[in-house]
């Protein structure tokens, strides 16, 4: 069972990006790369040799590592519908949301280690705009929690569907955007590194702990479309089967949402940024306030 | 049990003797007492009754009456483990060879230090309290002016000594209430005073704990001490204060609004305390500031259980508590270790200005290594300590949220509040490592330093062992906090440990870290590892000076708190086509104290040059006023005793 | 007899202005002795009826002192100064008339606040008293040279003496002798230290006596 | 007729007649010895005292003449060190002076009479001249000449004060005894408006003695310029002597039912004095006119503390003692270093811990101590006033004083740390070589502290039985 759930998480997560990549090049009417592309680039990437900065020290190589564990960890956290979680205790949503700060810290120290401007910038960025998103995410729990009246992933993830289920969904998918430097925090695919932030970070990785970074960073998405959607749907009360094949599609549609949002939109300016999240922020608010109200009558 | 406190009490007093004569006695004479004292207190924690003593003699009028609890206790294992951790550090840090007009002085106040805290833990007599208390505050006066040559030291140790005074005098007024409402200056739970009193004991710990407001002295102080004495006095010293808001709030009753004042107090002391470091470029003073911040976690943690306790006794209450005393600890512990580090980097380096360092993890790997664990423990990241202690104060807060009663809603904006401040520590903590250990160096002295000695690395491996011990198996320390909260709240005493699951998800985690990242290490090295320039798109000769530095670091988030820092600027524009020379300052003030104390203190300075201008020597004046004098007393009597 | 008394109250404070009034030192001297004289006629007329030893002591002693014993010490200290007037006192001789005649009126008001026993009713002691307490207070504060201020002092003495008077009877010598040692010992002390002023700054004129000042 | 008087007196005449200067100084130690002994030995066995002696060593005077004793004592002891490091001066006048000014002031302790009180306070105020310009510079006569007008005017208006009260007696109806008890039996008796007079002027009067603002103004100028011990017996025992007037005059008052007139008139004159000597502190760049200050400060305090009833006055006398004793070790060590650095004034001097270690040490000490720090003698006295004022129900009162008291800690440590820390100047160096710290005059101030810190620790019974005792006397029904 444990071993099928690793499978899931590790393997399907590389899908994300393929898939997101798909939209976009149809909305833009190319035929774009194939939806397993990332896949042969961690191949390709895990043969590579590695070329180490000077300045760098062993931990640019061993942090992406830790990275990857901690934000494997935090997804074996997370409840698969009915599958529930690979380890649930009362308080692992904190444990969850600190697993994935510790993957921050990790690719911030990394991104230190080699002394380029550019690196430093992005790590700034990151370790700056994540302020804002850790108050969205903390209200968004918060609201859940309040909401079900656990402080437990498998229960908080399985709410009746209640006033604030929208403004939960529109903030949270907002902080999604911004935890995975997608448009409009961040552009992937830009290559004018003054204007990136997790691809600037990690200018100067190569080979496989390239590969672990880039890994991590699908299943970091997939791990907020999981997040997302169970907090949206109410699984619980659906029977076993109808609420793998929810939360599947609404995965599946969270990702669409994501595509479709990078083709429409633009990489908003820099100053523009936190308002952006702050409004995220503010939605998780009221929708905790609801929670509180509804709860008090 | 009282063999051992007397064992150890004879100890530091007899290493304070020898403090002049022999170096290794006097050190080994601490040692054995912090051992002792550590040993006594555990037995306490880990022992079901308290510990009581009686004098049969008498100081000031009273009775000697010593008493040790959980809650002494906790705080005592803290002081005898940074105390006998900042000995040995000391011993090479700021040793006879490089201080000898200082050293042996400093080892005499560093054990009357670790005494009279002990004292003021153990004390249960007001007055002699308030003797314990000064005796502390003195002692930390002097081991902060130990190099009173420099005058920014001077100028430090007057503010921590001047605001220090300003707590003692409001203690002196509480504790005199409080034996004038008991009738006895015999301390313990009381019933029947007025509850307004808690106030004036918020007040006068609150100086000393150093939480916002009252934090004006803390970043001078610590910045400009010795680097063992900022340890001891950011990590145990400002949480003598802390005991007594725990002490008294545990003894007196408190108003019913006490708990969120406190929480408010907490998240804001805690937010903008951790604004403040990110701002720093001293290494020093960001660790000052950051030590703001932990003082408003751990009142978070407070406010709650005081919330938690005028409200029928409720659960999480126990959590918020277990949460703030455990991290009592937490902080006293990397707080010690990062000052370490920053000593050994000042040490070596000679300069504490981030942007003057650099690239140190070559020379250091030690030091860097060890520094780099405090940062992850002090952003509350898991599996180190800081999130264990974290954890419970939020899962605290949480349950609070989920009882959805009235008084619990500011379990809502704290948490909040809280995951900010843990965000912005850790943006704080990859900044202050990343600048002095990462990248190159930026000047000649960060090029040249040397690895610290073994004396200095020792202490620094113990306490980042405490911090993974606790870190990865919070459930051995459980039992001692839980029996803290007991006897704060009786109502509390029994309790199963929350760690359980928590505890072994840690372990697990760090071998899988340790595991993957060795596997990756090896795996790249089988694929070839090249060394060569940083590949800064294209730009082949890279200097120190393109480093992203310090300042623009944390130039996003100082841009939000920009309110709140008040920031002195000078920018020069680069002109024409061939711009000369352009430049950008900036300089966060110290806001309450630069925009509020010094003000009005220029405002009584002037008061008193003017009193003095009547001081003037000419007798005919001098004589006038005494007939002015004889004539205000006269209209005074007359109005007086018209009736 | 009273009125006798009060004639020579009214003399006294009558000196009080001209004491005020005067800018030369000797002239202030003198008034001071003559005054001084005047104070120690009054024991024999207030108890001119039933005359002792003790009265007549007082009486001698104190012609003695305040009239010519410290006025004598005092020409000797302005002579050994070589100082002929006051120049340009804090207060000037105008305004401290002035004040002084409306020092008087109040003290005149103050006094008939003040109960008394009936055979002092009628008598100018107290008004007396308090005006040439008021009279030394503003030479104290208004004069320059250090010899009118002790000419000021002694008129506040002479002041608290007229006052004594009306204790004469009932409280022994002590109090007196109290004054009498005051005064002697204190100008004695004065006169000392005046001239070791004059050695020491060449001059009596205490404007120069602020080098002790914040 | 009363030894504690005729010993000094005897001492004083002796050593006017003794022919060697190098000798002479002795007379200070022995002499202070006698008395010492004495003294205790009539608080361990007082003596009778019929109840209308004008002299008597009644329990005031029991509560706070040994204080006085013990100060000159020590102060005695120093002046044989000093006194041979100042060889140049003749010290006929000043030894001679010196035991004057004890018997005198021993005198004013016991007088039981309106106007032997007021005898012996003149003649203090007379015999302490000498001593004051003792170093014959201009600057000591300048002292001198304000210390006597100003003090002569006070103590004038005291003599008023005194025949307002007598007066007040006889309008009443009393036949001229002006002793404290016939007064006090009196009571009601006394002639309402000559005793609020008589209350006004002597308060001014005396108040001049003790140094409260704005009477004040004649103390920086004295204790800035005369020596360590001259300061120290005129901090610690005249200002005593006129504090017990001024608690004797207030019982009277308080008889003539008049008691709360007194006490405001007391905690205005007090709280102002306070809060003038903060100021004065804050700015003051001088660390001998400082303790001038400190001292006006603290008889702010004493004054507040005998506002305060029974309970107040019992911690007033507590204060006489801790203040004394503490001013005691202030001004020798101050004088040390003064000696040593040459110059009394911030401007020229800093780092003295580097030059006389000791005797910094022991400045540093005694400024925490006069601050109230614990565990001193002054922290415990004042903790009790505090304690009297929140009894009693005067909560800003209260407030204003540790406000007074955190104004004035901040103008010391200021000074003090000042003058200690830092990098000494050269000449200072060389003045250290020049002045040798040798046992004797390190003891005295050391002493003094010492005994301060048991005064508070461990404050004798018998001295507390006589506070209490004293209190009685001046609360006979309460």
């Amino acid at each position: 069972m444990m071993i099928v759930r690793i499978f899931l998480w590790v393997a399907l997560a590389p899908l994300l990006p393929g898939l997101i990549n798909k939209v976009k090049a149809w909305v833009a009417g190319r035929r774009g790369p194939p939806v397993l592309q990332l896949y042969y680039d961690l191949i390709r990437l895990w043969q590579k040799g590695v070329v180490l900065s000077t300045l760098a020290s062993p931990a640019f190589v061993v942090a992406p590592a830790v990275a990857w564990v901690a934000i494997a960890c935090a997804a074996f956290l997370v409840p698969l519908g009915p599958a529930g979680a690979g380890l649930s205790f009362r308080g692992d949503v904190l444990l969850m949301v600190y697993l994935l700060a510790l993957a921050r810290f990790c690719t911030a120290w990394a991104a230190l280690e080699t002394g380029s401007a550019f690196e430093g910038m992005g790590a700034a960025r990151e370790v700056s705009y994540a302020v804002l998103a850790e108050a969205a995410m903390f209200a968004a729990m918060l609201s859940l929690a309040v909401q079900t009246g656990s402080v437990s992933l498998v229960d908080m993830l399985s709410p009746a569907p209640g006033a604030g289920t929208a403004l939960l969904a529109a903030g949270l998918f907002i902080v999604l955007l911004a935890e995975n430097c997608r448009v409009p925090f961040d552009d992937p695919n830009t290559h004018l590194e003054l204007t990136m932030i997790h691809e600037a970070m990690v200018l100067d990785h190569s080979g496989p702990p390239l590969a672990v970074i880039l890994h991590g960073a699908s299943m970091k998405l997939l791990l907020f479309a999981v997040l997302l959607t169970a907090a949206v749907l109410p699984l619980g009360s659906l029977p076993p089967l109808a609420a793998a094949a929810a939360l599947a599609g609404g995965v599946l549609v969270v990702t669409l949402g994501v595509g479709l949002s990078e083709s429409f939109l633009a990489r908003f300016a820099f100053r523009h940024m936190p308002l952006l999240l702050t409004m995220a922020f503010l939605l998780c608010l009221f929708s905790l306030l609801v929670a509180w109200k509804g709860g008090a009558a | 049990m009282s063999g051992g406190l007397v064992f150890a009490a004879v100890c530091l007093l007899a290493a304070m003797a020898m403090a002049q004569r022999s170096t290794r006695a006097s050190f080994a004479l601490t040692l054995a007492g912090t051992l002792a004292g550590l040993v006594a207190s555990l037995t306490i924690l880990l022992g079901p009754d308290d510990w009581e003593w009686t004098g049969a003699f008498f100081l000031g009028g009273e009775r000697v009456h010593l008493r040790l609890d959980g809650v002494s206790a906790i705080f005592l294992v803290l002081v005898c483990v940074i105390g006998g951790a900042g000995a040995a550090y000391a011993r090479e840090y700021w040793s006879d060879s490089e201080n000898p007009a200082t050293a042996a002085r400093g080892r005499v106040w560093w054990n009357a230090l670790i005494l009279s805290m002990g004292l003021v833990l153990m004390i249960s007599n007001g007055l002699h309290f308030l003797m314990a208390w000064e005796a502390f505050a003195l002692c930390g006066y002097f081991l902060i002016t130990l190099d009173n040559r420099r005058p920014e030291v001077r100028k430090a140790g007057w503010l921590y000594l001047a605001s220090s005074h300003v707590g003692t005098l409001a203690l002196f007024a509480f504790f005199v209430m409080l034996a004038t409402h008991t009738g006895t200056w015999n301390l313990g739970p009381v019933r029947d005073v007025p509850p307004p009193l808690f106030w004036l004991a918020l007040f006068g710990f609150g100086m000393k704990a150093g939480f916002f407001p009252f934090h004006i002295w803390l970043p001078s102080a610590h910045a400009n001490a010795p680097s063992h004495v900022s340890a001891i006095m950011s990590g145990v010293a400002i949480k003598m204060g802390v005991y007594g808001i725990v002490r008294f709030g545990g003894w007196l009753p408190v108003p019913a609004n006490a708990g969120h004042v406190v929480i408010g107090l907490g998240a804001a002391s805690a937010v903008l305390g951790i604004a403040f470091a990110m701002a720093q470029n001293d290494i020093k003073r960001l660790l000052a500031y950051c030590s703001v911040e932990n003082i408003g976690v751990i009142l978070i943690g407070l406010g709650g259980a005081l919330v938690a306790r005028t409200h029928g006794n409720a659960a999480w209450g126990q959590l918020a508590l277990a949460g703030a005393l455990l991290h009592v600890w937490n902080h006293g512990l990397f707080k010690s270790l990062l000052f370490f580090g920053a000593g050994s980097v000042l040490h070596a380096t000679g300069t504490r200005e981030m942007s003057r360092l650099g690239g140190l993890w070559r020379s250091m790997p030690w030091t860097a290594g060890f520094f780099a664990l405090g940062a992850v423990a002090v952003s509350g990241l898991p599996p180190l300590n800081g999130f264990a202690s974290e954890w419970l104060i939020y899962l605290g807060l949480f349950e609070a949220a989920t009882t959805r009663s009235g008084f619990a809603w500011a379990a809502l904006p704290s948490a909040i509040l809280l995951a900010m401040a843990g965000a912005l520590a850790l943006a704080a903590f990859v900044k202050a490592g990343g600048m002095i250990f990462l990248g190159t160096p930026r000047t000649k002295p960060a090029a040249h330093a040397q690895e610290s000695r073994a004396g200095m690395l020792a202490p620094m491996a113990l306490l980042a062992a405490a911090c993974a011990v606790i870190g990865v198996a919070p459930g051995l320390v459980w039992p001692a906090i839980a029996r803290a909260a007991g006897s704060w709240n009786p109502a509390w005493a029994v309790a199963r440990t929350p760690f359980s699951t928590l505890g072994p998800a840690g372990f697990a985690l760090a071998i899988l870290a340790a595991v993957a990242g060795f596997w990756l290490w090896k795996k790249s090295r089988a694929n070839g590892l090249r060394r060569d320039l940083t590949w800064d798109c294209g730009y082949r000769n890279p200097t120190s000076r393109m480093q992203y530095t310090s300042g623009s670091f944390a130039g996003i988030s100082a841009g939000w708190f920009f309110w709140a820092f008040a920031p002195e600027r000078k920018f020069r524009r680069p002109r024409g086509p061939f711009p000369s020379g352009s430049l950008r300052l900036e300089r966060v003030s110290e806001t309450v104290l630069e925009r509020l104390i010094v003000p009005a203190g220029a405002i009584i300075t002037r008061l008193s040059h003017a009193a003095l201008g009547l001081q003037h020597g000419r007798l005919q004046a001098y004589i006038l006023y005494l007939v002015a004098g004889l004539a205000a007393l006269g209209i005074f009597v007359f109005l007086e005793g018209k009736p | 007899m009273i009125s006798t008394l009060n004639l020579l109250i009214g003399l006294a404070m009558g000196l009080n202005l001209v004491a005020l009034g005067s800018s030369r030192l000797p002239s202030l001297i003198r008034t001071v002795s003559t005054q001084g004289i005047a104070l120690g006629l009054m024991p024999l007329i207030l108890e001119g009826s039933n005359l002792d030893w003790r009265i007549i002591l007082i009486a001698g002693a104190t012609v003695a002192g305040k009239g010519f014993v410290i006025p004598g010490l005092l020409r000797r200290a302005m002579r050994s100064a070589n100082i002929e007037r006051e120049i340009q006192p804090f207060i000037g001789l105008m305004p401290s008339l002035l004040l002084g005649a409306g020092g008087t009126i109040a003290a005149i008001a103050l006094a008939s606040a003040l109960p008394l026993l009936p055979e002092h009713a009628g008598s100018l002691l107290v008004p007396g008293a308090l005006a040439s307490v008021l009279t030394g207070f503003i030479l104290l504060i208004g004069r320059a040279k250090a010899i009118s201020q002790v000419c000021g002092y002694l008129i506040l003495e002479n002041g608290i003496y007229l006052f004594g008077l009306l204790l004469i009877k009932a409280t022994p010598l002590l109090v007196e002798a109290g004054v009498l040692l005051d005064l002697t010992v204190g100008v004695f002390v004065l006169g000392i230290i005046i001239d070791r002023i004059q050695r020491a700054f060449d001059s009596l004129d205490t404007r120069k006596l602020t080098t002790l000042h914040e | 007729m009363n030894a504690l008087i005729m010993i000094p007196l005897a001492g004083a005449v002796l050593a006017a007649l003794w022919p060697d200067n190098r000798t002479r100084p002795w007379f200070l130690p022995v002499v202070g010895f006698l008395h010492t002994a004495l003294c205790f030995l009539l608080l361990v066995a007082p003596p009778p005292v019929s109840p209308e002696a004008w002299i008597g060593f009644d329990p005031l005077a029991a509560a706070v003449l040994p204080a006085v004793s013990l100060l000159f004592f020590v102060c005695g002891v120093y002046a044989v060190p000093y006194l041979r490091i100042r060889q140049e001066r003749p010290n006929r006048v000043f030894v001679a002076a010196l035991l004057a000014v004890l018997g005198l002031l021993s005198a004013g302790h016991q007088a039981r009479h309106l106007g032997i009180l007021w005898i012996a306070t003149e003649a203090v105020t007379l015999a302490a001249v000498p001593l004051l310009h003792f170093n014959n510079t201009p600057r000591a006569f300048e002292a001198t000449w304000k210390y006597l007008l100003v003090g002569g005017t006070g103590i004038a208006l005291s003599l008023l004060g005194s025949f307002c009260l007598g007066y007040s007696s006889l309008h009443g109806g009393g036949e001229g005894d002006l002793t404290f008890v016939a007064l006090t039996a009196q009571g009601a008796g006394l002639s309402r408006p000559w005793v609020l007079a008589a209350w006004v002027l002597l308060l001014v009067g005396y108040g001049t003695k003790m140094g409260l603002a704005p009477m004040h103004t004649w103390k920086p100028d004295a204790y800035g310029e005369a020596a360590g011990i001259v300061g120290a017996i005129l901090a610690g025992g005249v200002t005593s002597v006129a504090f017990t007037a001024i608690l004797r005059i207030r019982s009277v008052v308080n008889a003539a039912g008049e008691s709360q007139v007194a006490d405001h008139t007391l905690l205005a004159i007090g709280l102002f004095s306070m809060a003038a000597a903060a100021l004065f502190l804050l700015g003051t760049r001088d660390f001998k006119r400082m303790l001038a200050y400190s001292s006006i400060e603290h008889m702010g305090i004493l004054s507040i503390a005998a506002s305060l009833g029974p309970l107040g006055v019992w911690a007033a006398l507590f204060h006489v003692w801790s203040n004394s004793l503490t001013k005691g070790t202030l001004f020798l060590s101050a004088g040390n270093i003064r000696r040593a650095a040459g110059s009394p004034s911030l401007d020229d001097v800093r780092g003295m811990a580097h030059v006389v270690p000791r005797s910094a040490a022991i400045f540093v000490a005694g400024m925490f101590a006069i601050t109230a720090c614990p565990p001193f003698g002054p922290f415990f006295s004042e903790l009790k006033v505090l304690g009297a004022a929140i009894k009693t129900g005067h909560g800003l009162a209260a407030a204003g004083f540790l406000a007074c008291l955190l104004f004035a800690f901040f103008g010391l440590t200021r000074v003090v740390f000042a003058v200690v820390d830092g990098r000494p100047r050269p000449a200072a160096k060389a003045g250290g070589k020049l002045f040798r710290e040798t046992f004797g005059v390190i003891s005295p101030p050391l002493v003094l502290l010492i005994l301060s810190l048991w005064l508070g620790l461990f404050t004798p019974a018998i001295l507390q039985d006589t506070w209490t005792a004293a209190v009685a006397q001046l609360f006979p029904n309460p």
